[in-house]
């Protein structure tokens, strides 16, 4: 059975094929609803007894299903999860969620639902700023997944039913926490491969095994069982927007350096903000979702007041970054995008510019989300590192 | 066998209409001279114009200028400085245009005008306004400005409700309250800003005068669904800009397009084409080479007459009942919300999702009888080109209109080969004959639907 | 003691061996060919004999360029931009700035006494790099050695349009076929490449001093061309093919000393 | 006996032919080199020497140099030329893929050779012939002997050089890694495969399907399209001469003959 292994095995497992758990869960006549971004409340999802599937696209294959989907200027790793759609690689999938949290998602969607149907699809519409009547809107789209949702499954969700996976996912977040409080030693007692390893593992399977999953795996690294070897690591964070790039962190590894923390979303911008605990717990769920670190959102210290102060907006839309760099000691800093990515790619020279002011050295990669566009960035990543020596 | 005689037609009434692209820039460097505040502003597509022309407040608009810096080739220069300042090289062309400027505005001049800026240049604004319309690059552009200008930013929202959505009477509700919201907000900020309050009877009358321009445009454009087509796109693209950025003098650009509906409905009378003889009926996607126009004089030679253009740039279809709303900030909100979902009914009856940019294109194709779609993908701008591919497709599925591709780039004027084009284009005319036959043996509606 | 450098690069092979006291006991660049992982033992081996010293002579070796993965005899391997920092910061104290093009790529480099402050790279395409001018050294079937004082006979430089080193070999064909003069194509092509690599390296803020070194550096027509482009002199090391290589001895004895744990130099 | 003459300037092989009387009499082609005044002036004295019973009517050029053949009476498209000349050799030919050294080209067609629908590579040369020519280089092999040694591989190796005067780089460091000349050779026909491939099925594949251009002569690149199509291709046995053929038919088409097949 495929739940007898645990810990870092059970990880491999998973990863082997990330649908077979998903199958099983289906036959015992459960269904799996696809989702790209960490903007989807996966709570509600949860709450409704379905299984939230974060989708992913895969390096080494070569994407050729997008000829009249796509254009080739475009969001390299949204293409290429959509070429594995395509592909049948999701296959399994009976709904899809998708939000407007960048313009390249919202649009993909729409094309995606021309193309092939589901029997559940939901688009949820979002503001792009944090201005009260904005998440007024937020709030009601919000509600409306909520009632398409029942309107699917045909049962109402209770306020219990959706506190409950509320408390369910604070209680995962804070595990995915308690692992990367282990990447504060040195060495970290997990690599910053194993870590994006698990992180995937736990990205497709329900939150209750995710959980379980993730404190056999603390447990093992506690004991020493997935220790990185030497000393003398640099110590990286990487920021990006959706980075599963394993080949990535492996690059980095292999020149003496270990990634401790990130800002993506796969890692610290989905699992280090939890939905508080409110009277009415959509509310708890709209704040939260509005305020992640993503840089699709337009954040200005004084809003609606009627003067600038960009120092004081950096100091808003990064300072989350200097804290993680403080707590987990880190010595550099890797900004890596996919091209073609606008919200992120506006940012770059603000991000460096808050970086240098605490002194942080920091590197600029675009890649085009292939196995091949890596090869470049050896010599490029390895000067950096050899800069922090 | 191009001939000297079939060239484009031009209107007389379009020249006034395209000088008043030109008012927009003096009356903004004007306003500077006697120190009068100037904003710039993102095309919002109605959402903020009537307001701004309320309060008096000169607005200009980097996207145009941008096109126009790209256009007369001084481009070049404000890329490398932008380049030069990190960022990173596929944004949005016009804003790179926009950030090098600005970069040689504050670090070069002082925060004076560059003495080389085309038209005079753009005055250092008072305050700029964002829009969450169409792409991210129109959200994050005026926000990577504040490392050049301390000046403060207004991020203005709207809904871009999906199509099987807006068929939900909930999603209308909150999505007409954002965009009001938004007015009222906007409103509030200016008067803040300006330290004066919006005269409600002036914004009644701009909102009404925008309404009356719009429908008129509407109503011009219509008539090119008469064959031969009486107006050719290089006309559209001139007679766009005093509408879609509601420059100078409404009332004055309503009777220049009163004059302009009069030529063309003169012109369909006598059977009068803007391409003679009109060989082949084309819709025109997204933004037009600004820099090699006279390519569709070449075209035309050929007997191409350009008939429709983008959703983007066409005014939005007339929406019943709008008079009769009595308060007109919710009047104004049904107007801008309109502009994107429009077509939504259209699409939803045809299972297609793509409401906006993309699903558009098959009406005009069928409502003005086309023969074949001229797609120009554009290298730095996502929203003009991420459709084509779905849309070619559908073209192609639902009507059996072939399209034809050529690659440019808003301010790359090199990527654009209109010889190489040309070329290709006289074998794209065995594509539309062959398609042409094929729609007549199947009789699709393209080819035998009367206009409307 | 002895040290080596030795780097691996796409179209040669280079080593350079220095002494305790940083003195170059020599400077050897060898064409690279197909088969290159056998080649860089070769190269080194045929060093120490001209110099009669034992391989077990040579306390450190640090490979660095791009086949500097597999040199089996290496200790380490460090970056090309590290050790072309270190050794153009030896023969150029005052050095901020360095200019570099390859034949496979171009890069930019800001110093700050010797180290890496900054740096950017493109080997993306070839339109930006000397590979542009071994494709039409090939075309037009002239020696690259030749390719500087033609083009500093050139008249008006030809303005090249294509951004694809392919189809730019194309463009240029067309223009010999009008009459167009060698001089005044060999100048245009120069200046495309000048443009590609100094909008580039603009990214860092061109300081003076500036090193301009690596394959291109021979070429007194690409000199002229930088030179004009940023507005000031920049200085050539007389054996610019050599200056990583150099670069990685003078690390190689950095890092042997802090290995060891003995004073400074 | 009434002949029409199609030459065809490449950017780097040059082709002419002669048909008469619904066959090819005669072709000649040779490297484009630097003049192309030149080399169609010899392209021409070349035809009218092999075929001196022919009174050659009339000529058409196409290719990127068609413009310097100053004595042709019609210029005209690369991509007609190429539908008209794989209809010229087999009528029944819904889909033609021409890979030839700067452009790959795709082109759909119907009845009597007519262009339904077609797509070619643009401002960048990957997806064209030239990519394996810079790859033979590199491994000092003659462009004639990759095909063959590429399909004695077992493991392809990865290839993902965007650009196509880069793939020496990926050459070199494949070697750097210690693989084989064949898998390398694999790795590359099947990369260059693939971008065509996904052209290809960007504008829809009807049976019956074609190669040509000088692509179609390298055996190994044959197989990879094949295998990244997924269906069967027919090869004329001068696939490269395609082009001018079609010119020639173009030619006879013009100057009222139906040079029919």
């Amino acid at each position: 059975m495929l739940d007898t292994l645990h810990g870092m095995s059970r990880v491999s497992q998973v990863l082997a094929d990330r649908s077979a758990r998903i199958r099983e869960l289906k036959a015992q006549g459960k269904k799996a609803v696809g989702y790209f971004c960490s903007y989807v409340p996966v709570e509600i999802l949860t709450a409704m007894d379905l299984v939230p599937v974060r989708i992913l696209g895969d390096m080494d294959e070569p994407v050729t299903e997008m000829d009249t989907v796509l254009p080739t200027s475009f969001c390299p790793f949204l293409r290429n999860c959509i070429n594995t759609v395509f592909r049948g690689r999701y296959d399994f999938l009976d709904g899809v969620v998708g939000a407007h949290s960048c313009d390249a998602q919202e649009k993909s969607i729409h094309v995606w639902k021309s193309k092939i149907k589901y029997e559940f699809y939901h688009y949820l519409d979002m503001p792009a700023t944090l201005h009260p009547w904005g998440a007024d809107m937020y709030r009601s789209s919000l509600e409306k997944f909520k009632s398409s949702c029942e309107a699917w499954t045909g049962k109402p969700l209770s306020g219990e039913a959706l506190e409950a996976s509320i408390l369910a996912h604070n209680r995962h977040r804070s595990l995915v926490r308690e692992l990367y409080e282990l990447k504060r030693f040195d060495p970290p007692l997990v690599s910053g491969s194993d870590t994006l390893r698990i992180l995937t593992a736990i990205s497709g399977l329900p939150v209750d095994e995710g959980s379980a999953l993730l404190e056999a795996v603390i447990q093992e690294a506690r004991a020493g069982k997935i220790q990185a070897d030497t000393q003398d690591k640099k110590r990286i964070l990487v920021v990006g927007a959706c980075l599963d790039a394993l080949p990535l962190i492996r690059l980095i590894e292999d020149f003496d350096a270990d990634v401790v923390m990130d800002d993506n979303c796969m890692g610290a911008r989905t699992y280090f903000r939890d939905v508080s605990i409110t009277k009415d717990p959509m509310q708890g769920l709209a704040s939260r979702y509005l305020d992640l670190t993503c840089a699709r959102t337009f954040r200005e210290t004084v809003a609606g007041e009627f003067r600038k102060d960009h120092a004081a907006d950096l100091e808003t839309r990064f300072a989350h970054l200097g804290n993680y760099i403080e707590k987990w000691r880190v010595e550099g800093v890797v900004i890596q995008l996919v091209r073609f990515c606008d919200p992120f790619g506006y940012e770059v020279p603000e991000l460096k510019d808050y970086l240098n002011s605490i002194n942080i050295p920091n590197l600029y990669l675009e890649t085009e989300y292939t196995t091949g566009s890596l090869a470049p960035l050896k010599t490029r990543l390895q000067t950096f590192l050899e800069t922090l020596l | 066998m191009p001939t000297d005689t079939i060239k484009i037609k031009r209107l007389k009434a379009m020249y006034r209409l395209r000088a008043k692209v030109d008012d927009m820039y003096t009356s903004g460097l004007e306003a500077m001279k006697d120190g009068r505040p100037v904003a710039w502003s993102m095309v919002t597509w109605w959402h903020a114009d009537p307001v701004f022309k309320a309060m008096d407040l000169e607005v200009v608009y980097p996207e145009n200028y941008a096109a126009m810096v790209a256009a007369s080739g001084k481009a070049s220069r404000y890329l490398d400085l932008c380049d030069a300042d990190g960022f990173p090289t596929h944004l949005c062309g016009y804003s790179r245009i926009n950030l090098g400027y600005v970069s040689r505005m504050v670090n070069g001049c002082a925060g004076g005008i560059p003495p080389e800026a085309p038209m005079g240049g753009l005055p250092k604004p008072v305050m700029m306004l964002s829009h969450s319309m169409l792409c991210d690059a129109r959200v994050k552009w005026f926000q990577s400005l504040g490392r050049y200008m301390d000046t403060p930013v207004w991020m203005m929202e709207t809904a871009l409700p999906g199509v099987e959505e807006w068929n939900d009477p909930d999603v209308r509700k909150w999505s007409l309250k954002l965009v009001m919201d938004e007015i009222e907000q906007f409103i509030a900020y200016l008067e803040r800003m300006l330290g004066r309050k919006l005269n409600r009877d002036r914004y009644d009358e701009m909102l009404s005068d925008m309404i009356t321009l719009s429908r008129l445009a509407y109503k011009t454009f219509e008539l090119r669904k008469a064959t031969p087509c009486p107006m050719h796109s290089r006309d559209f693209w001139s007679v766009m800009p005093p509408y879609l950025y509601m420059s100078g003098d409404l009332k004055d650009s309503i009777d220049c397009y009163q004059a302009l509906y009069d030529e063309v409905e003169q012109r369909v009378a006598s059977r009068i084409g803007a391409v003679e003889p009109e060989k082949y009926r084309l819709l025109f996607a997204e933004l037009p080479p600004w820099h090699s126009l006279e390519f569709f004089d070449r075209l035309a030679e050929r007997g191409w007459n350009f008939v429709k253009e983008s959703w983007a740039y066409n005014p939005p279809r007339p929406l019943e009942g709008l008079e009769d709303i009595s308060d007109p900030v919710e009047r104004h909100a049904r107007f801008h919300l309109h502009v994107a979902t429009g077509y939504h009914a259209d699409a939803l009856a045809d299972d297609e999702y793509m409401g906006y940019l993309g699903y558009p294109y098959v009406k005009f194709a069928k409502d003005y009888a086309c023969d074949g779609a001229f797609f120009h993908g554009l290298m730095t701008c996502r929203s003009a080109s991420t459709h084509h591919p779905y849309t070619r497709e559908l073209l192609m599925r639902k009507l059996k209109i072939p399209s034809f591709q050529v690659e440019g780039d808003l301010v790359d004027l090199r990527l654009f080969n209109a010889e190489e084009a040309l070329r290709r284009a006289e074998v794209f005319e065995e594509s539309m004959d062959y398609y042409r036959e094929l729609r007549q043996q199947e009789h699709f509606p393209a080819d035998n639907m009367q206009p409307a | 003691m002895y040290f080596a450098g030795m780097d691996i690069g796409s179209s040669m092979t280079k080593v350079v061996i220095i002494n305790d006291a940083h003195e170059i006991l020599i400077r050897k660049a060898t064409p690279t060919g197909a088969r290159h992982s056998l080649l860089a033992r070769k190269v080194f081996d045929d060093a120490l004999s001209i110099i009669n010293l034992s391989p077990d002579s040579i306390s450190y070796v640090l490979a660095t360029g791009y086949g500097r993965v597999n040199v089996p005899f290496a200790h380490r391997h460090m970056s090309e931009i590290t050790c072309q920092a270190a050794g153009v910061h030896a023969l150029f104290p005052k050095a901020k700035t360095i200019i570099d093009i390859g034949g496979q790529d171009a890069k930019g480099v800001k110093l700050g006494d010797g180290r890496v402050i900054d740096f950017i790279m493109n080997d993306k395409c070839a339109a930006g790099t000397g590979r542009f001018l071994e494709v039409l050294s090939d075309s037009l079937d002239i020696p690259l050695a030749d390719f500087g004082h033609l083009s500093l006979q050139a008249k008006t430089a030809v303005e090249i349009n294509n951004f694809c080193t392919v189809f730019a070999r194309d463009e240029l064909t067309a223009c010999i076929s009008r009459g167009r003069h060698i001089h005044d194509i060999i100048a245009g092509v120069h200046d495309a490449i000048t443009m590609r690599v100094v909008n580039m390296v603009n990214r860092l803020k061109i300081e003076p001093e500036v090193v301009f070194t690596a394959g291109l550096a021979t070429n007194t027509g690409m000199v002229r061309s930088i030179e004009n482009h940023i507005g000031f002199p920049v200085s050539i090391p007389d054996h610019p093919f050599t200056t990583v290589a150099l670069g990685a001895a003078i690390l190689a004895r950095k890092i042997w000393l802090k290995e060891k744990g003995k004073g400074n130099s | 006996m009434n002949g029409y003459i199609g030459i065809d300037i490449g950017s780097q092989n040059s082709k002419g032919v002669v048909i008469a009387d619904h066959s090819i009499i005669a072709h000649y082609t040779c490297a484009s080199g630097v003049n192309h005044r030149q080399t169609a002036e010899k392209i021409r004295a070349k035809l009218l020497d092999k075929t001196p019973h022919i009174r050659h009517i009339r000529t058409a050029a196409t290719g990127c140099g068609a413009k310097r053949v100053a004595w042709a009476d019609d210029q005209c498209s690369d991509i007609q030329s190429l539908a008209r000349g794989i209809c010229f050799f087999d009528n029944t030919i819904r889909t033609v893929v021409e890979v030839g050294d700067r452009f790959s080209r795709v082109v759909r067609l119907g009845q009597g050779g007519m262009v339904i629908d077609f797509s070619m590579n643009h401002r960048c040369a990957t997806g064209a012939g030239v990519f394996l020519q810079v790859i033979a280089k590199i491994l000092q092999l003659d462009i004639g002997d990759i095909g063959p040694l590429s399909l004695k591989s077992t493991a392809a190796v990865r290839f993902d050089t965007g650009c196509a005067v880069f793939g020496e780089t990926e050459v070199i460091t494949r070697i750097c890694e210690g693989h084989r000349i064949e898998d390398i050779l694999a790795g590359a026909h099947h990369s260059l495969a693939e971008k065509i491939a996904a052209m290809a099925k960007g504008i829809g594949l009807e049976k019956k399907c074609a190669l040509a251009g000088g692509g179609g002569l390298n055996t190994g690149l044959a197989a990879a399209i094949r295998k990244a199509l997924g269906i069967e291709l027919v090869i004329p046995p001068r696939p490269d001469i395609i082009g001018a053929l079609g010119a020639a038919v173009i030619a006879g088409q013009k100057s009222g003959h139906q040079a029919k097949r």
